[in-house]
């Protein structure tokens, strides 16, 4: 039994799709900066899928080597806006801010 | 007409004397001068201008060398004003012109000579205002005779106009002389809108002449007048429903009406008595009231031609003098008398009008002149004496003769004079009007001859002939009702009432703004007793008393009756001296005018005026000669034979028939209402329904976009998923498109859009089998031949723009004739009717795909007539359906078919017509066609 | 020098206001002189534009230089015999109304005095062009600083009203652009190229019905304008809230630009549409009188009352022009004039006593006559002149243009039998006119003096004659021999009423076909155009023979 | 290499799998980042069999060592009040949104499964060796074609610890004075706008 690229794609769609329900759903900051991270690497592994089908070059695996050094960015940045936060509001769910309404 | 040199450059001096005296007494009034050069200047200009208007009338005298009727004009041009392209008539200028005939000539003497007159009584009677209110007051009254010399000058409609209003104007002014008192100010108002209504009339009554004749000169209206009578505005009918001259005739009326103050728009002359006495005598007795008068008499040709106006005129002229002497009967204040007594007299005249007799209407003007300003300064003269400066109140006078002297046998004279004594002014002027009325009541008709041919019917004859018999009866009455109650009795009624202020010797006559206690908040001058002694005036106010009761005397004696009963002849120097300048009804309808053999309106006339005078002033003698006024009845505004009429009549009488008030609510209080409300519906609803509405709209609709920003995280994260979802659904298939990128004949390259990763694989001839394997070339060429075609096209040129196009089958098809502009017919070929030219061409694609037109109506070229009656094309060619250019060209269709990285196909196919690369417009509905046309 | 007169006309007030920009804020009296100085200088240039030869009905000093070569846009400056009184009104007002200003503006003395002259550009700009985008320019131009006016140095609810006139014009004239536009499109189908020339574009024959429409938004630009009947409340709220300079220069020269659009662009272009719409807007115009005199009758705020005046006033003249005789347009121009003078007067006077008292209440007046002579005379002579005395401006100008519509059925356009309808109401108006004047002079001068802080009134100071003089000459000098005036008008308005009646002729039954006059205006363009590209060719060849 | 390698990919696969479900569903923080740990192990797995080497010890060094350590750190940080109470308000709604997430994935994933693509031969050296996905390929692609992107997110790295310094820093007490009052004064000039506001509409209104 062989794998080819379309399981590896379907893999990387589920994780995505968990990722994605994980953020819409779920109303606390850290939980949706986790999930955000889950998409992030079902990414990465499309990326590195389709790679390795062109194994001519390496550009899949850098585009995801960069994904990963942003993802670290993104993090930091993502948890020190929920800190201050957490310092506003004493919580972290994501409903409880909503001044910039209409 | 003789322009001799001096007189025309004379007759402008007349006008320019008050002018500039006007103007210069204004700045003293304003900068300050001495009273001395005020009173100089003031009556100097006046006279000034009366020896011009002298000099100029014994010109005209001369012109008319012997021939009292004879034409003679002086006019002097000064600048063309404006000029006027009227329809029919082409350019008419209207130009500053000043004309003095005959009829002018008199009125100028009348107005700078009794209005002279009048400036030297004012010279005194306004001796107490302050220095700046008496420069004002002759400013104004210098104005006032300017403008009344323009009006009367005047040689066209306009300049008349200009006069018209000036005099408005000035009336305005004078009339709220004092300004301090509200009421004098509104009565002031009052008399200028009144008049602007009665200009609207007037204005009106310009244009339409203007219309009829082409000019607004006095002349040339005069010499078009008898056309007249048949044209007229015809609104959609032949005959004109009112002829020029009616409408015209109508209009002005209305506005002679304003200005003359008769019926309809009277209302303003009793309250203009709220300004000194000597304007009341010269604006309201004198000149201004008249010029209604000149009006008519001036336009008296165009007047003679209207049955209908004439006889209103005639009608309202008795009415308003019958009206107006029963409520001068019943009033108590002298001025209030006399100016209901004006309106009453301006009746008489215009009723003489009516009636045709335009110089006995203009001789009473003439005659009334004189004795109603002798008695308006009478009047100013017994106030001056009382101390009072509203009125005066005749129950609390009497026994004045013996102490004002002059004033007593002039204002004796003047009763007489305007009661009609025989050989008095009155009694001639009002003896012709009689006339008039008398022979339009009696035609003198030859046999057979019936009355309605004539200008006006007996009945109107007889209706004014005895409105004016009684009214002439009252006017007696009063009169001498005023003179009894007044002069005669022994004692003085108010020598108690006044005492308290004897210690200012009598002279309390200063205006009342220093003593406000009871004259309600300003609204009018307070209400004080009389001076216990009166005495006479200064001789500055008694010579000009006396001079006009001279001349109430003898002025009569210039219009003598040319007839007498027994035949006797008296020279009518009035008649013949203005026979040149007013036309009278006798010229044009003979019946209607007195004579030798017809001698019955003569004895009629005589008889009534007689009778009139003898019962009014013996029925006053016997009431009021030494009569006694009790206190309690004329507390209440009665004497005790008014109070005879019982008290709800004397009301309605001594309130004008409330005629204020019916006008207040019938026309003001609508008006205003309407005014109010249209000013409420501007500010509400017109405002709003402009600005708020549309404000609201712009606010709602942003309301609806911003309830998309609630402010929640999950929400924006949503929308953001959902857009990229659609954003992948449109990678997900492929969009094909093809266009032609160049076409040689039969040979076409077409071109496919471009997408990420597609292949693209061409059917150019659409048959099913590709020509090619899958592969990204995206361009391909080919070359089309006959039973590739899947259908024809025909494009149409039209006159502008791109082509019409329209598809072609192998049935016949009649082509849209408004494709084809608008000249598509071919002549008429001999035998063929009408109808066969209207039928459209067919056209249709015959089997070897040539195109084929069938004319029927249309002239087709270009092509060979076939025997079976229709032409053939090849594609390509060009016909020539009647103007429009036809060409006929096949379409042929190619497919593509594009595979995209998901490995979805789509197909795309395009039509187009082998012509040269226009892409296929018309909806080709060809899917269904190709088995009918291909093979 | 005379060739470029007109765009230095248009340069100087710019220039001024570069200059004042560039004057520091604290020398305040410095710009005020400066400001009414180049306005007095831009007024003396002025007056060598009647130099021109106005005799013919050609367009005087006309300057013509491509802008937007493209789209045929050009510069094109021109003068003729109906536009140059109304330049002078405007070079003549407004010093004055910029001289009046300076009692009462001490804020922002600088932003004022430059508003004022860019308002100065834009008026003469708009009276001036000949093209129509460079019209539709000054026409916009003109808002902006007519808006600060209103909106800096105005009363209390300055925004609201000068917002409101903002967005009045605007909509109107958004809605002129468009039809410009779609004139140029159907200019450019016909001949291929485009241009946004006046004259070139009059010779376009719109289809009946797009002609209804682009009149249509022609005409709704110019009513907002003029104004007219039901667009018209924006006036009195604008001139309530605008200070005393900015109400008598917007009552002056601002309204007239309506009425002058009519004539210049809205009926010289769409003539079978204003023949067939004339004389609905007369109509209209005659409700503006005796509406506009009803609202003024019952006005407790004097400036609320002379603004529903002009509105009366404005009616007049637009019965004036849709009389299309030849007095009925020259007694409407001569009106625009007159109207200009006597309500920029009342204006002034009105503004005299807001300043010394501060309110504009009907009630708080009342017999100030004794206290103020000079002023109440000046009041009483403006007063006659606005309600049409004879002898004073008002009178000329109401006489031609009410025999203008008396007369106006015979001709091919005009009132048609409803003309002489129309002039009976509308010369009540005079009337009316008459009774609300009258009723506020009452208010004001006669009877006793109410409000005993009337008796410190101060007459009237030098400023304020030296501002009023001017026109109390004018009101005299129309009112006695207007020849001056008219002289020059006659032969333009004659003109433009006999090229429009020779266009109306030409036309009239081509309702339905886009079509182009030749260059003289007497017939059609014959168009070669017609044919597809390819087959112009074969259809000359075609032409020759009739049945091959 | 097929069987060991398809071993392989399921359990990776799997796991990766179950500690995705694990940090999205877990109701504690905490118990959501050690899910989160075991599917990063899991996908490093995965990219061995996809001879990303490099790649899967930059996933266990970096993601695995510095972010989820990052995140427990947080965790620790807020304290029990980072779980946040769950909120009955719309339940619905979730259930639903995940009903039509997993069909949705559902049908992506069975229209991919299955799918093959022709293998090609790997990345060689100029020695011979395959250094596809080897440090020594890596390092040539990055250092060479890549070497901008490179240097460009070391910049982004900086600029990302400096915001969040300056994010997450606790105020000093004058700063945190000045903070209040600025928030007075916005509500204040909030209020003042919505007063105007109302008086307009109301002068509209009227």
């Amino acid at each position: 039994m062989d794998v080819g690229i379309g399981e590896y794609l379907a893999l990387a769609s589920i994780l995505f799709g968990i990722g994605a329900m994980g953020f819409l759903t779920r109303r606390n900051f850290l939980i949706q900066l986790m999930s955000i991270e889950v998409m992030l690497n079902s990414v990465n592994v499309m990326l590195v899928a389709f790679n390795r089908y062109q194994p001519s070059n390496h550009d899949g695996q850098v585009f995801a080597f960069f994904v990963i050094a942003i993802a670290a960015a993104e993090a930091a940045v993502g948890l020190a806006i929920v800190i201050s936060l957490f310092r506003l509001q004493k919580s972290v769910e994501t409903d409880l801010p909503s001044a910039l309404k209409h | 007409m003789l322009d001799s040199f001096p007189a025309d450059r004379a007759l402008l001096l007349i006008v320019l004397f008050p002018l500039v005296g006007a103007i210069a007494l204004g700045l003293a009034s304003r900068l300050g001068a001495n009273r001395s050069a005020v009173r100089f200047v003031a009556v100097g200009s006046v006279f000034a201008s009366f020896v011009t208007a002298l000099f100029c009338f014994a010109k005209l005298y001369v012109m008319k060398d012997g021939d009292l009727g004879g034409e003679a004009v002086i006019s002097r041009q000064l600048w063309e004003w404006f000029h006027v392209t009227v329809p029919g008539f082409g350019q008419t200028s209207v130009d500053v012109r000043f004309s003095m005939d005959s009829l002018s000539g008199l009125m100028t003497l009348v107005v700078t000579g009794i209005g002279g007159l009048i400036h030297l009584y004012a010279l005194s009677y306004m001796e107490e205002e302050d220095d700046a209110g008496y420069a004002r007051f002759f400013t104004y009254l210098n104005l006032f005779t300017a403008s009344m010399l323009i009006l009367v000058l005047a040689s066209n409609l306009v300049v008349m106009f200009v006069g018209w209003e000036g005099v408005g104007l000035c009336s305005y002014l004078l009339i709220g002389y004092k300004y301090q008192y509200t009421k004098y100010a509104k009565a002031g108002k009052k008399a200028f809108i009144a008049n602007r209504v009665g200009d609207l009339g007037v204005i009106i009554g310009m244009f339409t002449l203007l219309a009829a004749t082409g000019s607004f000169e006095f002349a040339e209206i005069n010499a078009a007048a008898p056309g007249l009578k048949n044209m007229g505005f015809t609104f959609g009918g032949e005959t004109p429903f009112f002829s020029f001259a009616t409408i015209a005739c109508g209009f002005l009326f209305l506005g002679c009406t304003g200005k003359s103050a008769q019926i309809p728009l009277y209302v303003w002359l009793p309250d203009a008595m709220a300004g000194p006495t000597p304007v009341s005598a010269l604006i309201h007795a004198a000149t201004m009231v008249t010029s209604g008068i000149y009006l008519c008499c001036r336009l008296s040709p165009v007047f003679l031609q209207s049955t209908t106006v004439m006889a209103t005129i005639a009608i309202i002229g008795s009415v308003t003098a019958l009206v107006a002497a029963t409520i001068a009967v019943v009033q108590k204040e002298m001025k209030k008398i006399l100016a209901y007594s004006t309106v009453s007299q301006l009746g008489f005249m215009f009723a003489a009008v009516g009636v045709g007799a335009f110089t006995a209407g203009f001789f009473h003007v003439f005659t009334h002149a004189f004795f109603k300003a002798c008695l308006f300064l009478g009047a100013g003269s017994v106030m001056h004496a009382i101390g009072s400066h509203t009125d005066a109140n005749i129950f609390k006078l009497g026994g004045l003769r013996h102490k004002l002297k002059t004033t007593h046998w002039t204002f004796l004279v003047s009763c007489l004079a305007i009661a009609g004594t025989p050989f008095f002014s009155g009694f001639f002027s009002k003896d012709e009007i009689l006339l008039g009325a008398a022979s339009v009541a009696l035609p003198h008709l030859t046999e057979g001859q019936t009355t309605e041919g004539l200008l006006l019917q007996p009945w109107t004859g007889w209706f004014v002939l005895i409105t004016l018999f009684v009214a002439a009866t009252m006017t007696a009455f009063y009169m001498f009702r005023m003179y009894f109650l007044a002069f005669w009795g022994e004692e003085y009624r108010s020598a108690h009432g006044g005492d308290h202020h004897d210690q200012e010797h009598g002279h309390t006559h200063n205006d009342g703004h220093h003593d406000d206690h009871h004259d309600n908040g300003g609204y009018e001058p307070a209400e004080h007793a009389y001076a216990a002694k009166p005495h006479e005036s200064p001789v500055l106010m008694t010579f000009p008393l006396q001079v006009l009761g001279v001349g109430a005397v003898i002025v009569g004696f210039l219009g003598l009756p040319h007839l007498l009963p027994g035949g006797i002849h008296l020279p009518n120097l009035w008649g013949e001296w203005m026979s040149a300048s007013i036309a009278s009804i006798g010229d044009s309808f003979p019946a209607l005018h007195a004579s030798e053999e017809h001698m019955s309106p003569i004895y009629v006339a005589m008889t009534f005026g007689l009778l009139a005078w003898a019962i009014g002033v013996g029925a006053a003698y016997q009431a009021y000669a030494n009569a006694t006024i009790d206190e309690d009845l004329a507390a209440k505004n009665m004497d005790h034979i008014t109070a005879k009429l019982g008290a709800p009549v004397h009301t309605f009488l001594f309130d004008k028939w409330r005629v204020d008030e019916a006008y207040d609510f019938a026309i003001l209080k609508p008006i205003r209402g309407l005014a109010q409300l249209s000013a409420n519906i501007d500010q509400s609803f017109v405002d709003t329904l402009l600005t708020r509405f549309t404000a609201w709209g712009a606010r709602g609709v942003g309301w609806v976009f911003t309830r998309l920003q609630t402010g929640v995280v999950h929400f924006y994260g949503f929308v953001f998923i959902l857009g990229a979802a659609a954003l992948s659904w449109w990678f997900l298939y492929p969009h094909p498109s093809l266009e032609v990128r160049s076409q040689e004949g039969a040979r076409v390259t077409v071109e496919a859009g471009t997408g990420l990763g597609y292949e693209y694989q061409f059917d150019m001839d659409s048959d099913g089998q590709p020509e090619g394997e899958f592969g990204s070339a995206n361009t391909q060429s080919f070359a089309y031949d006959a039973d590739d075609h899947v259908g024809f096209v025909m494009n149409i040129g039209t006159l502008r723009g791109d082509p019409e196009q329209i598809p072609l089958f192998r049935s016949e098809q009649q082509i849209d004739t408004d494709l084809l502009g608008v000249s598509w017919q071919r002549e008429l070929a001999e035998g063929e009717d009408e109808s066969a030219l209207n039928v459209p061409p067919v056209v249709w694609v015959t089997q070897e795909s040539k195109l084929a037109i069938r004319p029927n109506g249309a002239l087709v070229r270009g092509g060979q007539l076939g025997d079976d009656g229709y032409m053939t094309f090849a594609p390509g060619d060009v016909a020539r359906i009647g103007r429009v250019p036809v060409q006929f060209h096949p379409v042929v269709r190619a497919t593509v078919e594009v595979r995209n990285a998901f490995g979805h196909t789509r197909k795309y196919s395009e039509e187009f017509v082998l012509d040269g690369g226009s892409r296929a417009t018309a909806r080709l509905q060809l899917t269904g066609a190709p088995q009918e046309v291909a093979r | 020098m005379s060739e470029h007169l007109l765009s230095l006309l248009l340069l100087v007030p710019f220039v001024g206001a570069l200059v004042i920009a560039f004057m520091p804020r604290q020398w305040v009296t410095a710009i005020r002189n400066v400001s009414v100085g180049i306005m007095l200088f831009e007024f003396i240039l002025s007056l060598s534009v009647l130099k021109g030869d106005y005799t013919g009905a050609a367009y005087q000093f006309v300057e013509h230089t491509p802008w937007v070569e493209s789209l045929g846009i050009s510069y094109k400056l021109g003068v003729d015999g109906i536009s140059v009184w109304l330049v002078l009104l405007t070079t003549l007002l407004t010093p004055i109304s910029l001289f009046v200003s300076w009692t009462t503006i001490d804020t922002k003395i600088k932003e004022y005095a430059i508003a004022f002259l860019m308002l100065e550009v834009g008026m003469l700009g708009a009276f001036l062009a000949l093209d129509l985008f460079l019209f539709y320019v000054f026409w916009e131009l003109m808002l902006v600083p007519m808006y600060l006016i209103v909106g800096v140095w105005g009363g209390r609810e300055r925004v609201y009203a000068a917002v409101k006139f903002f967005l009045y014009t605007m909509v109107g004239s958004l809605l002129m652009l468009v039809a410009i536009l779609y004139l140029v499109g159907q200019y450019k189908e016909l001949t291929g190229n485009y241009t946004f020339d006046l004259i070139e574009l009059t010779r376009v024959v719109l289809p009946f019905n797009a002609q209804l429409w682009l009149f249509g938004a022609f005409a709704l630009a110019f009513a907002i304008k003029v104004p007219m009947f039901p667009f018209h409340t924006w006036l009195p709220d604008a001139h309530v809230q605008a200070p005393t300079g900015g109400s008598v220069i917007l009552a002056a020269v601002l309204l007239k630009l309506g009425a002058y659009g009519f004539i210049r662009f809205a009926m010289p272009l769409f003539p079978l549409a204003t023949q067939y719409a004339g004389p609905t807007i007369a109509a209209i115009g005659v409700v503006g009188i005796i509406y506009g005199a009803y609202c003024a009758w019952v006005q407790r705020d004097v400036k609320k009352l002379v603004a529903y005046s002009s509105v009366s006033h404005m009616g007049f003249i637009a019965l004036g022009i849709f009389a299309m005789t030849s007095q009925g347009v020259s007694g409407a121009i001569l009106q625009m004039l007159n109207h200009g003078v006597s309500t920029g007067a009342l204006f002034i006077l009105v503004g005299v006593i807001y300043e010394r008292r501060h309110t504009r209440d009907l009630e708080a007046f009342g017999g100030i006559a004794r206290v103020m002579p000079w002023y109440t005379i000046l009041f009483i002579i403006v007063t006659m002149s606005s309600i049409g005395l004879p002898g004073t401006n008002g009178f000329v100008g109401e006489f031609m243009i009410l025999c203008g519509a008396f007369l106006s059925n015979e001709g091919y356009v005009g009132l048609g039998h409803w003309a002489r309808v129309m002039t009976m109401f509308a010369a009540t108006g005079v009337i009316f006119a008459a009774v609300y004047m009258l009723h506020a002079v009452l208010k004001i001068f006669w009877g006793p003096i109410k409000h005993h802080v009337n008796e410190k009134l101060t007459d009237l100071t030098r400023r304020e004659f030296i501002a009023l003089a001017p026109l109390m000459v004018l009101i005299f000098w129309v009112g006695l021999y207007p020849a001056t005036f008219l002289d020059k008008m006659e032969p333009s308005v004659n003109a433009f009423i006999s090229d429009f009646n020779q266009r109306w002729d030409q036309t009239k039954n081509n309702t339905t076909e886009l079509r182009l006059l030749t260059a003289d205006g007497r017939g059609f363009e014959s168009l070669g155009g017609d044919l597809p590209e390819g087959a112009r060719a074969q259809a000359d060849l075609a032409r020759d023979g009739v049945n091959r | 290499m097929s069987t060991s390698n398809f071993v392989l990919f399921l359990v990776s696969g799997g796991l990766a799998i179950v500690g995705a479900i694990g940090t999205v569903a877990s109701r504690k923080p905490l118990r959501a980042a050690v899910a989160l740990l075991l599917h990063i192990i899991a996908l490093a797995a995965l990219y061995l069999t996809l001879h990303a080497e490099l790649l899967a010890a930059l996933q266990l060094l970096v993601y695995a060592g510095a972010i989820v350590v990052l995140f427990v750190f947080v965790i620790m940080l807020i304290g029990p009040a980072a779980e946040v109470p769950s909120n009955p308000r719309g339940k619905i709604t979730r259930l639903l949104s995940l009903v039509v997430g997993g069909s949705v994935m559902a049908t992506v994933s069975f229209a991919l499964v299955g799918h093959t693509a022709p293998r090609l031969p790997m990345l060689r050296n100029e020695a011979g060796e395959n250094i596809f996905g080897t440090v020594e390929g890596m390092g040539v692609a990055i250092y060479q074609q890549a070497l901008v992107p490179f240097e460009l997110v070391s910049a982004a790295l900086l600029v990302a610890i400096i915001g969040a310094i300056a994010i997450a820093r606790s105020r000093t007490p004058q700063e945190q004075a000045v903070v209040v009052e600025r928030q007075a004064e916005r509500i204040e000039l909030a209020a003042a706008r919505d007063a105007e506001l109302a008086q307009a509409t109301a002068k509209v209104g009227s």
